[in-house]
């Protein structure tokens, strides 16, 4: 009956990102939302199955069954509670870098300075606010550069070809684990809170994972596993 | 969710980003295609040269373009080559992207439809005393054009799509702005089916001048299939 | 037999013509020499060379040794004591612009109509403008009959209209030779004299010609010369009263023979 | 950071995923293409039966599949078709899709190297009393094939290129494969350079193959072009 | 002046063919009516309609009106009290595997040999076997004089060469009726009197033929009747004794007198 998870958990996820979730070296799915969702489904006493496709497949697919839920560093915005069911269990924030040598200061220090940006991502929302303020305060805008990937956004500021870049808290602190020509210019911006997706008809699985993630905050596994990747910030209170 | 959502469709149909991006589209696709054929026919050429070294620059100009995907062209020319010391703008560097990556393609298609044209044409020009390029602009490329047109539809409606990977180097058109609003909404389905329409209406566009231009080339040449033509329109008395 | 007639003041001369298509060896060291104005017939049994020759003449085929000279001018290659090289396709064109040629299977242009066929070679090798060609143009088409197809396309005329437009096209150069091959295998009889008074006509100005023929009738009363091929090789030549009518050779006599024995043979 | 890490190259080369997704692209591109090629040519002669129904449908299918992208037929084969109760498996919705957008490219083809053979050798083939399909099978493929085989060569390398896009409905090959092990290391350009790589030897030996065509055909077709072809091997005596 | 000879014994019959393209009308209401094993030359100026007329009867264009019977069958369409309507390809195939043609241009299959042009209907029409098939193929080439030229693909032969290929492959299948358009036009006469013999032989074995062509003589000795066609339309025929050494009409004495011309007008 309805009250019992699945046995074999099919879990949509987008192993594309950087540190949510991403095949490691050894091309093994990682990252938060794998430990996180793969600890949930263990709760529920199933097996997780990870399947990963581009991100802009993974709603359309939920809403055709091809898994019970998506687990994707998904930000919880009201269209996409129109299309799916969300259930919060992770925060996110976003932080400003630029080189060690530049001197910007503070989100409102860009005005009139380049950034770049993952093309569609909540960070662009970020920036496109902050250039907004910019010019209402009457100075010039932020000219900001949007690409597909992280990797050419990163590498567009090591090449100067714009001044600062704007991501997830998280990226950052991975990237600057292995690159040090980089400072943080403005963290903890716009905390939003992240999401796992159902389908709207499946309020069932809603509720057990609800419940899976309020008993392992209980029982400190939760913590273990943001601890695990350095993100002890993010976690949902 | 339903599988469609006419207001979703008809909100993204005259969005203003996605008309800001279907000019950028076209104009993308117009300008690089023109420069794809001349680049291309002017290899096209060099191949039919009857020498081991023209044709061997040939068959590694087009092996190689044509490998490379245009998603490394792109990164290479925007992220690469900067730290050579060579920095190209967005749109240069989408521009010369473009027509590069192109260039092999309509190269191929130039060489087969010439190939076409039956060495006797070549005779009777040459004894007339024309030269060369002579022959290749009146006698040869016309008659070749018919046979290249079709092909070259093809590779008309692949520009129209490539360009949206320009967006990996920070430039929105057409797809790229539809796919903005999807991450919004997550409507994948109706804000592709916008660009597709607009697709679909720019590959309209160009099978009616396909169509007159078949229309012209039959007064001179009939093509008997299965059926055959009756009825042809004669300028005879 | 064959001799090289070498002769000094001869306008057009090939000296032992070689062509070879791979190992097959389609001309054998030919030499012939022609003087200005005169009209040479060929004929020979089908295979013989007679085509290739003509087009070895237009340098439409590179040959393999030996010279041809049009007046002073070698053509197709430059031969010096050090060796034979061909030469650019910018010479050649210019040489072709002086060697006017028709094609057997006319080779007209299909994209373009019988006029713009005609004023092909002035309009694009001659830059003349457009409104003297187009006169010149229907002039000529209205010699070969034609005034009033010259709107049409050649696929919507019959095999000896073609010709005939191909015929006037050559004759729209005005060539320093004209090379024809087979002019007349595909008219009807009565067309064939219009175009034989138009070749006659022109002969008449001055124009030094080879034919390559299957009409004996034409051969006899329009060449003043007549040269007999066979396998690749010039196995008679002379006057074309003398070879046609008395031929020195077995080969030949027997060749010419074929021509009557369409009657003999008969019931 | 470097351009260029020799060692990430190498490693990437003979990377287990990559080599699996390099097989998965393999199979998919020649099952897909040979489909398409079999649907396209189907298409094609349906295209030329001389009547306002069949022209219509033939402008029509170019026209729709041409304009369709590739993402959203295979958004639309994997997430919408269950809606309408109709669940493909990933894999059949991937070979549906790159057949059915790769099939109105090669119709094209198709036609215009039908029509470059003469009229006239259909009026022989006829005469002699061939039916259609035996004029179509050894009178006229033949020598159209010899006008086809570029521009397929150019199809084969889109197809080649455009299996990268099923990762959209979770299926991973060569380009995805590479593009996962960028997210780990940040290292684009040497990543994508081994997919490069290998559509690189793909092509080549495809180039290989038409070569030997195109000898072959020169047996009984001399392409004149500036150059004359001097000193062909015959076979007379 | 034109009759319709309608013969109820006909083999070949034509009634009132008219066939138009576009506005231009290429024949303009022609009846003919042939027996069985005779020979048909058809003679005239160029574009008078011998082409067409003869793609008519091969169904290779559609007429606009009329009939043309070969025994009992209409060949091309279906004529019924209710109208006229076209025959399926299949069917106008089998039709066509009955009646050959030769083409003025030769049409030979570029990427086929010679024998395998010749060999092409047997084998893709009859599916005779290959060995069958090439053995038959090879005879017929032997006839025409191209045996060791077999293995050649057309663009390695002389016109006069794939015309004779082109005469074999018509042969191949046998057909009950004959169409040559010119058969002999890009022939020397020592060919064309081999490839006449060829063709007489047939005639012999009772072949029905009809032949357009420029080559008086042929016509004169190897046809049973004579049609002379002016601006697609017959002007007279009859027996070719008649046709062409006492015409009825004057338009075909004109025509007839211009053949000899050639010899007549020059010095
Ligand atoms: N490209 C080629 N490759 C091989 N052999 C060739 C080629 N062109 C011509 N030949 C051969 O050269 C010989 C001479 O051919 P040519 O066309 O000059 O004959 P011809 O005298 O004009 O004959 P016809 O009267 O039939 O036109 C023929 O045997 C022909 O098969
Ligand atoms: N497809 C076409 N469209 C228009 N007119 C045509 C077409 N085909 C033939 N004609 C015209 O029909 C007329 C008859 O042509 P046809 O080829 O039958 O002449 P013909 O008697 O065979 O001449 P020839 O002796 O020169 O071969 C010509 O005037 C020609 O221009
Ligand atoms: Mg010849
Ligand atoms: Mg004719």
């Amino acid at each position: 009956y309805a009250q019992e998870a699945p046995k074999n958990l099919r879990i949509g996820t987008s192993l594309t990102q950087m540190p949510w979730g991403f095949f490691d070296e050894n091309q093994k799915p990682t990252g938060v939302d794998v430990a996180l969702c793969g600890a949930i489904a263990n709760k529920l006493g199933s097996t997780a199955e990870f399947i990963s496709l581009d991100f802009k497949g993974l709603i359309p697919a939920l809403q055709a069954d091809r898994f019970d839920m998506v687990c994707a560093a998904m930000y919880i915005t009201p269209e996409r509670e129109q299309a799916i069911a969300m259930v919060p269990y992770i925060q996110a924030s976003q932080t400003v870098v630029t080189k060690k040598t530049a001197d910007i200061e503070g989100l409102e220090g860009l005005c009139g300075h380049s950034v770049s940006v993952l093309q569609g991502s909540g960070s662009l929302k970020v920036l496109q606010e902050a250039s907004g303020k910019c010019e209402a305060a009457g100075k010039p805008a932020v000219t900001i550069q949007a690409f597909d990937t992280q990797p050419v956004a990163i590498r567009a500021l090591e090449n100067d070809s714009v001044e600062g870049f704007i991501a997830t808290d998280s990226l950052i602190s991975y990237y600057m684990t292995k690159n040090d020509s980089l400072k943080k210019v403005a963290t903890g911006i716009s905390p939003t809170k992240l999401g796992i997706g159902f389908q709207t008809s499946n309020s069932a699985l809603a509720k057990l994972v609800t419940d899976a993630l309020a008993a392992m905050k209980t029982d400190g596994s939760y913590d273990a596993v943001l601890k695990q990747w350095g993100i002890e910030s993010a976690a949902l209170k | 969710m339903n599988v469609w959502d006419w207001s979703v469709f008809f909100h993204n149909l005259v969005h203003p980003t996605i008309l800001t991006g279907l000019w950028t589209t076209i104009w993308l696709t117009l300008l690089t295609l023109f420069l794809a054929i001349v680049l291309g026919t002017v290899v096209a050429l060099i191949g039919r040269i009857d020498s081991f070294l023209t044709r061997g620059f040939y068959q590694g100009y087009v092996a190689f373009f044509r490998a490379t995907p245009l998603l490394v062209q792109l990164v290479f020319l925007y992220s690469a080559l900067p730290q050579m010391g060579i920095r190209l703008s967005v749109v240069e560097a989408a521009i010369i992207g473009l027509m590069l990556s192109e260039s092999p393609y309509v190269a191929e298609i130039v060489r087969s439809s010439l190939s076409a044209v039956p060495t006797a044409q070549w005779e009777a020009s040459r004894a007339i005393g024309m030269r060369p390029l002579t022959i290749m602009r009146f006698i040869v490329f016309p008659q070749a054009l018919r046979i290249a047109v079709p092909p070259l539809g093809n590779e008309f409606v692949r520009q129209l799509k490539n360009t949206s990977l320009v967006s990996v180097i920070s430039m929105t058109e057409l797809f790229r702005a539809t796919d903005n609003l999807t991450q919004a909404n997550f409507r994948v389905l109706e804000a592709l089916s916008v660009a597709t329409l607009y697709y679909l209406g720019a590959t309209a566009i160009w099978t009616l001048l396909q169509n007159a231009f078949e229309k012209r080339n039959s007064r001179w040449f009939a093509d008997t299939g299965v059926q055959k033509t009756e009825n042809l329109k004669t300028t005879a008395v | 037999m064959t001799m090289a007639t070498d002769s000094p003041g001869a306008f057009l001369q090939l000296r032992d013509v070689v062509k070879a298509y791979g190992h097959y060896v389609a001309l054998k060291g030919v030499s012939v020499s022609v003087e200005k104005g005169q009209a040479i017939a060929l004929i020979g049994p089908s295979g013989s060379g007679k085509s290739t020759l003509l087009r070895c003449i237009n340098t439409l085929e590179t040959i393999s040794s030996g010279t041809i000279m049009v007046g002073d001018e070698e053509i197709g290659a430059n031969t010096t004591s050090s060796g034979r090289k061909k030469l650019s396709e910018k010479v050649l064109a210019r040489q072709r612009e002086e060697i006017g040629m028709v094609f057997q299977s006319f080779n007209l242009f299909p994209h373009m109509t019988a006029l713009d066929n005609v004023t092909s070679g002035p309009r694009l090798v001659r830059e003349q403008d457009a409104g003297k060609a187009r006169k010149q143009g229907m002039e000529l088409l209205a010699r070969v009959g034609l005034a009033d197809k010259a709107e049409n396309f050649p696929r919507q005329l019959s095999g000896g209209q073609q010709q005939r437009v191909a015929i006037a096209r050559a004759l729209a150069m005005q060539p320093r030779i004209m090379l024809f091959d087979e002019p007349t295998s595909a008219l009807d009889p009565e067309t064939v004299q219009e175009v034989l008074n138009v070749i006659r006509e022109v002969r008449d100005s001055g124009m030094t010609m080879l034919i390559a023929t299957h009409e004996m009738d034409f051969a006899r009363h329009a060449s003043d010369r007549t040269i007999f091929m066979e396998a690749g090789q010039i196995v008679e030549q002379g006057a074309s009263s003398k070879v046609l009518f008395d031929p020195e050779t077995e080969r030949c006599r027997q060749f010419l023979a074929g021509l009557t024995g369409v009657e003999a043979t008969t019931h």
